[in-house]
This record gives C-alpha cells, structure tokens and sequence, in this order.
C-alpha cells in the first residue's frame, strides 16, 4: 500500500545516488516541485529518464544530478532550446552528460513494455534514419509469421518513477485526469514510485467506470503538493505558466543567470513555495 | 492588406487540407494552418495532437503540444503509447506535419545535431515524434521558412526520412506511405519531381521571384516546367488567421 | 466517417461469406442482435474469432454459418460447455469446424498487436504446456538484449469487427463504458467494423477526458440496436440475464431443440425482438 | 451446524488469504474464497477479475468473470489487453486460483481435452487465462473438488503448467513464480512435497478419513509426517459463507 510522506521523505525514499529515475508528465502534471527537492537533496550519478526533458531535467542537469540522459525530445516546448541541456552535451558543463537517445514512439513503446514487464519493444521505425547508427540500443527481430524486420528498444525500467497527480485518496490510490502521457507506464515501470498530489481526498466519488486510476499497492510513496506541477500545469486546477517557460530561456541562458535561479528560487526554497500556483488564477488580460 | 511571408506559408498550407482528412498537428505554423483550414473551408477537418488528443478544436492555438485547450476540446484524450502504437502506426492519420532545422533537396530533414553527433556544434531538441511521422502517415506536408542555413546540400544528420537519395529509397526500404508531398516555404512551394523525387518549386507566393528563391536555399534548385503563382490570401483566410492569432494572444499573453 | 445504417444493412455491408470476423464482447456488451442476422442472412464458411466463443458463436457454429473458430475459452460462463461448440468439433455437425486455439493473454495481446498495425505480439506465456504443439501459430522471438525467449502470436487482423456500444452521437463517435474488454482493439485491427448502439445521442456532452470513444473516421458502420446486447448486458441499461445462460444450456444441449429455437426466435424475427431488453428490469425477488 | 465438504473447501481456502494479498480471482469456488476471506479476517485484500476490474468488493457474488456488481464496485475498470500485461504479466498479482477438469501429481492442471486433441472424446472450454495465471502470479492456489476422474495419474494435456515431472522443473523453465503451494479439495488440503513437488496430503477436513481421499484420487497419495485435521468451520465462517450464497441467490436469482 502506497505510504503518505512528505516531499522530502519521499525523494529520500525513492532516489539514491547512481539510480535511474524517470520524472514523467507530457506537458501536463510535469512533477517540478520534485525536481527541485531532488536538486535540494544533492542527489548525483542520476540516470535521467524522460521523453521531453523540458524544464525539469534542464534545471537537474545545469546543477550536476545527472550522469546520464536517456530521452527523444530535448527542447523548450514552443520557446526554443533547454541551454543547460545544450552546455552539457556541447560543453560538458557542470560535466559531461552522456545520452540515450530515441524517438518519441521508441520511448512511449518502451515504457509500455516496462509496465508489461517484457524486457523489450517492438514497433515499426527508424526506417532510414541515422539514429540507430549512434545508438547502439536500437536493435530489431524479425517477425516470426511474415518475415518483416521491425525495430526493438529495451523497456525502461527505472528504480524510480516520479509523476504529479490531480488526487489521491485516503487509502493511497492515485487518480489522473486530461492529457495522461506516460505516467502510468512509468509507475508501472518501476521499482518505486513517488507521486505528488494536488489534493488529497476521502473518496473519489462518482466517476467514469474506466477512470484511470492507480492502485494504492502499485504505488510506493505519495506527497501532498499542491501546485507541484507548476510552471507545468493540473487540469482543472492551474493553467500552464506559458510566461515562465518563455522566461525560462533568459535565465537559463548563462550559467551565472542560471545558478542564482536556482539558488534564490529551489535551494533557498521548500515544496510550500509552489503552493501559491495552486490559486486560482486570473485569465490573463 | 498584403499577407506576411509566414503567413502566406501557413495559409498556403491551410489550403491543401479537407474535411477527410485526419492531421498528426505539431506546434507553429502546422498548428495554425490547420485550425485556419478548419475555421474556413474545412470545419469538419479532424485534429489530432501527439500528447494523445483525438479530434480537437481549440479556440485558441496551444503553445505546447500538450495545452489544457487541446484536452478541454477533444472528443478524447488516449495515453501516449496507445497515441503512438494504435493511432500513429495503426496507420489511421492521413497527413503528418512536419518541420525542421534543415533540410535537403530530397525531403529528408534534420532536427537532431549540427556538426558530429558526438561533439556537436550545436546540439537540437531531436527527433521527437518526427521519424515515425515521417514513415506512418499517409502523406507529409512540411512547412519551413526558406533560408541557406535551412535547406542544405547535405544534412549533418538525417532525423526524418524524406525520399532519401531519390527515386524508389522508401519503397526500398518497406515503406507503403508516400512520404513527403509537399513543402509550404514563406516564399513558395515545392514539391518532389515525379520522376526523381527531387523538390521542385511548383509556385512562387505573390511577389516573389526565381531568384530570391534560389538565394535561399544551399543547393541548385529545379523549378517546374510551368511554376505557377501561389494565389495571394484572400481577405477571408487573412482575417481569420490573424483573429485566431489575436484570440491566442489574449488567451495567452504571448505570441503564439 | 461512420455510416448510420439498419442492422441487416450494416451485416452486409461488413460480412461477406469466407471472410473473417470479430464479434467481441468480454461478457459485457456482446452483440448478440448482429449475432442472429448474421444467421438470418445466412453467411457461410466464416471465420470466427472471439476469446470466449460463449452464447453467440454457439448458435453461429450451429447453424453452419463457421468453418473455423479462433478462441481462447469456449463455455458457458458459469453454466457449463457449449453443446453446440461441442458438437461441431467432437461429431462435426453440423459440418467438420477448424479451430485455432490460444490462451487469453495471447488473444488480448494479438488483438493489441492488430489495433498497433504490428504483425505479431511478443508475450511471456505458453510455458510448460501442451498448447505449443497442437498450434503451429505459437511461435517465438528472441528478445536482442537479454536473450530471453519469449512467446508470439499473428496479430489479429479479421476482415470485420462486430461490437456492441453504449451510444453513438450524430457524428458517429462511439462511446463505450464498463467491462470495455478488447472491443476497441477488435474494431482498429479489423479492415471494416459494424457497431450496434443501445442509444444515439445529440452529444456525450460532459464526461471524463479519458473516456473510452472510437472516432467516428475509426468506425464504418453504426446500426441502432437497444437490447442488442440480450442476454448479456449494456451497464447501466439492463443487467446480464443470467437464466438465459443457464436454460441455454438445455436448449442447445440437443440439435432438435437447439433448431427449434433458432427458428422461432432468430430466423423469425428481426432485431426489433431484442428492444423489450433494453426496458429496465426489475430486480428479481 | 456442520460445513457441507464444497462449504469446507471454499472455507479453507480463505484462510489463506490476507489483506496484503492482491488476488487474481476466477468464477465459483474461487470467488467465494476471495469473498469470504474479505468479509471476515482480511476486509483489505485486493480482488482482480480478469475482465479488468481493479480493487473490486462486490456485495454478491458474480456469476460471470464480468458481472456488472464487479465493475460497479472497482476502483477502476483497465481493457482485458492491459489487464494481461501491465497487471497480470507485470507481476502484481500475489496469488492466483485456479481449478480445472483434471489434476495431477505434480498440480499440472487439464481444461483443454479428454482423448486426443484432434479427435476429443470431451472438449473442454481450453485455459482462457489459466495457463498465464499459472506463470505469472506469484503463487497458485487450486480449488478442485476430488475424484477419479478429475485427480488422475496422467494428464491427457497440459493446460497449465504446475511443478511439471517435480521439484526443479518450474525453475528450468526460467519460471520465478512458486506455481501451485496449496490444492484445497472437499475432502482435504495438499501441498507440494518440500524435496518431489509431488502433491501431499497435510490436513484432512474433519470427519475424512484417508481411506475416502484415496478413494477419491486416482494415484496413490502420499500423506505427509503430520497429517493434521482442518479446523472446523467457525460459526461465523459459516454463517458469512451461507449469507453470502443466500444474498447471491437473491440477487440473480439462481444459485451462485
């Protein structure tokens, strides 16, 4: 059964220096406020997993947590480029940072089969790309019925997931809502998960027969963090902060901008600090 | 009141797609071509985001592939594997939106790295979803602004498979889709040649002349036996993409 | 785009005699109103494909409308066999029937691996048993990073797919709820589908972002059938009707009765019979 | 107030159960089990149909694997191709049960045929979920009411796979789960022998003697050191037991 924590004894709980860990989230519910207790904690080694490494991951690779990156999409979503990401495979600033690199449908594919506890996944693609020649964990089998040569891609399966969800309740079981990604699979996927919550609640009531739900026993750990996803968002609670991601490229331009970011709004701060998101907001003018 | 190179490309885009269609949407101009295409001419037009939205329409154009819009719109929003296995591969979209940082004369394009891959120059996002777009849609349109640094004689990197070194390469290699059929550029539009698959501009925007196009672009272009002229933007289709960009900024507060 | 059509316009337009087809149904919503004007239309030689066979393909094997059957639990839930299922492959009658048999997770997984527009599925299964090698189609890959061997199954891929549905709205969406089963995979694998609907509706209107729809451009016929579903049920309109399961067992265990039956209650009758179904029950006393 | 022998299998199989097992749960014998064990000592154990219904707590007992009582009162309800995969093959099920036609020495179970497969002298439904349930729960439970018929020396088809030829098989097979660690019968409970994994009786239900088990299997049995006497059936066992059945039969109006 899933254990209630706080933010802290849950990345305590789930991340150790040298693990693999995949913070899940596409564009919606990105788990932020864990990221920055990870960054806070001073965890090292980490083996990032996470198909659009976004802001998240940018922020865990300028401050040194991350060993490696296995990922298909590393940009800023309608902005331009994660410079952090970029210093580290260009410069190897703070260090080098070696990459995993597939598509979108490669990695989608093997978390799904991470979650089906299959050691691999196939699916149609790559055909004439140059991908595979710089990532030796492409592979292919051929199909045992008609002969066709099809692409494979190890499951993820991370030590740890970390996702955001809109509710849990008292019993532990997680509730998602809206644009879902990956963040069942990657639960499913791994050894031991944390999820960070919007809101905690008795029951979830009446609801679609087929909401999607996770189980309290397929869950390790849960923290209550209201406004944990932002600049990210939670359907229903808080819009996208579409003016911090734009921001976002200034500061992280320079290492110098970069750094007193950080240290003012992550390692001077605590998980209260993403509560205020939580608000209802004005619509913008 | 004269349509802006950009928005000659989107609207030039928004033309071409029918109310039979189903259209893999990607973030920009794709985004904004199709949701013109589905505020004029084609209001029956089926949208389709890769963060797992089936049958959207937005009122305001996302800023990501993922906005709160595109979820609040949908008929249903399906997690991402199923996006990727049951829709994207089940081979049910008729047309991907594609882009990139460069490409070559053959429709191949890259958005992964500029110089080696191991020490690159500069380092972009990657592929994304853009290789299995590039091989399970029906047919793709891309749509880039011109520009030598953008379309080049030889890509560093081939992320997205167009055509490859011409003629008969996808076939060669499996592939039943027809890859890439046309390119929308701020300037004019290309299309690959029946014989060699070689993009060849079939017509020049309104203003535009052979020779502004061939400065923007990094190999010796080819132009159709008869190039046509793109028909300039009606007041209807400029209206309206420029009310949506509107409505997106004050949804917003930024430019979309 | 769907094509709202008539029952016995929607079985021709999708079955034609030879083909291979899916009725699905995972004891929920199994489209029993398509079952029986598919024997009044007479079909031959089919291909039937079902993971349990259950009421429906026992009166389609018994009326000779079957060559093979492609299946993973032939009875009567919780009654007993299927006479008639049997008949056909312990006598032949009424005419010799093929069978091609799996286990569920192969089923579940190839029907996945047909709606993916994969050639096969890769499953961990089949280990120790004796189903391998009365199966040619059970195969298996060798997975390229960890060298396990893993098991495979053909994709499904049948000509049509046959499902019953909660609602269609006026643009031909289809909206499933409940025990959804592999309904949705059953219809995006086939090449052509017929949906039967307990209601059509101007619009879902408000509902769960997840919730379980096939698009319209996904779906090519849509027949209006309320109780099509009888004897089993459509959640929240009426409930399994379990003394039909239990008197089938008496009516199909002989042929006479079994012929008796299909000829006053299929053959002359029409799929108006099945609406008194679609009335709310009372709870039995 | 005396167990009936079905009464005393499904009581002793509850037993077994705790509030931290997630249990794969089929129809009959099974379900009753499950039930049970939820209404009296374990009220936290989680029930799994494999019509994908999720943490269900159904008030009457289901005569269907897809009853609607069971989607009615889940925490959630998953398509059967997840069901198999992310749950039922991802490992998270503790215990599975199952039954089936015929049984032998080594738990290997037969639902598939009697007489050669292409010429079956009596077709059987075939595995549905067995054979997977039998792979991939963490250990099995059986229910099997006995007789010579059903407890044979000699499979006529491996259905699913239990202990195969004995100890050592499973693990040669590259299996990590436990297979079958308990068969409940009417008349008695068996175990894997520690050393052979051939079955073995441990307890006899009260009132049984040695002679009727025998009787009733049709190998001779091996009986363990201690073979100890099942605890009787609680009043309360029982009184939930027959209120359960009894609201069942109100319910569907027929027997569960």
């Amino acid at each position: 059964m899933a254990e209630f924590v706080s933010l802290s004894q849950g990345i305590e709980a789930v991340l150790s220096d040298g693990c693999s860990v995949a913070m899940e989230g596409f564009t919606h519910l990105i788990p932020h406020a864990a990221g920055h207790e990870t960054i806070r904690q001073g965890k090292r080694r980490l083996t990032l997993i996470r198909m659009t490494p976004d802001l998240i991951y940018d922020q865990l690779i300028g401050t040194g947590c991350a060993q490696k990156l296995i990922f298909s999409w590393g940009g800023n979503p309608g902005v331009g480029s994660l410079h952090r990401f970029r210093d580290a495979v260009e410069n190897g600033w703070p260090h080098r940072l070696e990459i995993e690199e597939h598509s979108h449908a490669a990695m989608a594919n093997a978390y799904e089969a991470g979650a089906a506890n299959l050691p691999f996944a196939v699916f149609r693609g790559y055909k004439g790309v140059d991908l595979p020649s710089v990532n030796p964990q492409i592979r292919s089998v051929t199909c045992p019925y008609t002969g066709e040569v099809l692409a494979t891609v190890p499951a993820i399966r991370p030590d740890a997931a970390i996702i955001h969800a809109l509710k849990a309740d008292r019993e532990g079981n997680v509730l998602l809502e809206g644009i879902v990604g990956v963040q069942k699979e990657a639960v499913l996927a791994a050894k031991r998960s944390l999820v960070t919550v919007e809101e905690i609640v008795e029951d979830f009531g009446p609801r679609n027969a087929n909401a999607v739900i996770l189980p309290s026993w397929a869950v390790t750990t849960i923290a209550h963090v209201p406004g944990g996803a932002y600049p990210s968002y939670a359907h229903g609670c808080y819009k996208r902060a579409n003016d911090f991601y734009i921001a976002w490229d200034r500061i992280a331009r320079e290492r110098e901008t970069f750094l007193a970011w950080i240290k003012e709004n992550v390692l001077a701060k605590g998980p209260d600090a993403f509560a205020r998101h939580a608000q209802p907001q004005r619509e913008a003018a | 009141m004269n349509a802006t190179p950009t928005e000659m490309m989107t609207i030039a885009a928004a033309r071409l797609l029918t109310n039979q269609d189903v259209c893999f949407v990607g973030i920009g101009a794709p985004s904004a071509a199709c949701n013109l295409a589905r505020l004029t001419h084609a209001p029956k037009i089926t949208l389709i985001y890769e963060s797992g939205t089936l049958s959207t329409r937005p009122s305001v154009l996302p800023l990501s592939i993922g906005d709160g819009e595109l979820c609040d719109t949908a008929l249903t929003t399906v997690a991402v594997p199923e996006m990727f296995r049951y829709w994207l591969q089940g081979g049910r979209i008729t047309i991907g939106f594609l882009g990139g940082a460069q490409i070559d004369r053959f429709a191949n394009l890259n958005t992964t790295v500029v110089g080696p891959y191991d020490a690159p120059k500069v380092r972009l996002p990657g592929g994304g979803g853009a290789p299995e777009i590039a091989s399970n849609c029906g047919e793709i349109f891309i749509t880039m602004a011109m520009g030598t640094r953008a379309f080049v004689d030889r890509l560093p990197f081939i992320t997205s498979f167009g055509h490859g070194k011409g003629k008969g390469d996808r076939a060669a290699l499996g592939l039943k889709t027809k890859g890439p059929t046309k390119v929308m550029t701020d300037l004019c539009v290309l299309e690959p040649d029946p014989q060699t698959a070689e993009l060849t501009v079939v017509s020049l925007h309104p203003g535009v002349t052979r020779e502004q196009v061939q400065a923007a672009c990094g190999w010796p272009l080819r132009f159709a036996a008869d190039v046509a002229e793109t028909p300039p933007a009606t007041e209807q289709e400029l209206a309206v993409l420029r009310d949506l960009h509107a409505r997106t900024r004050q949804a917003h507060g930024v430019a979309a």
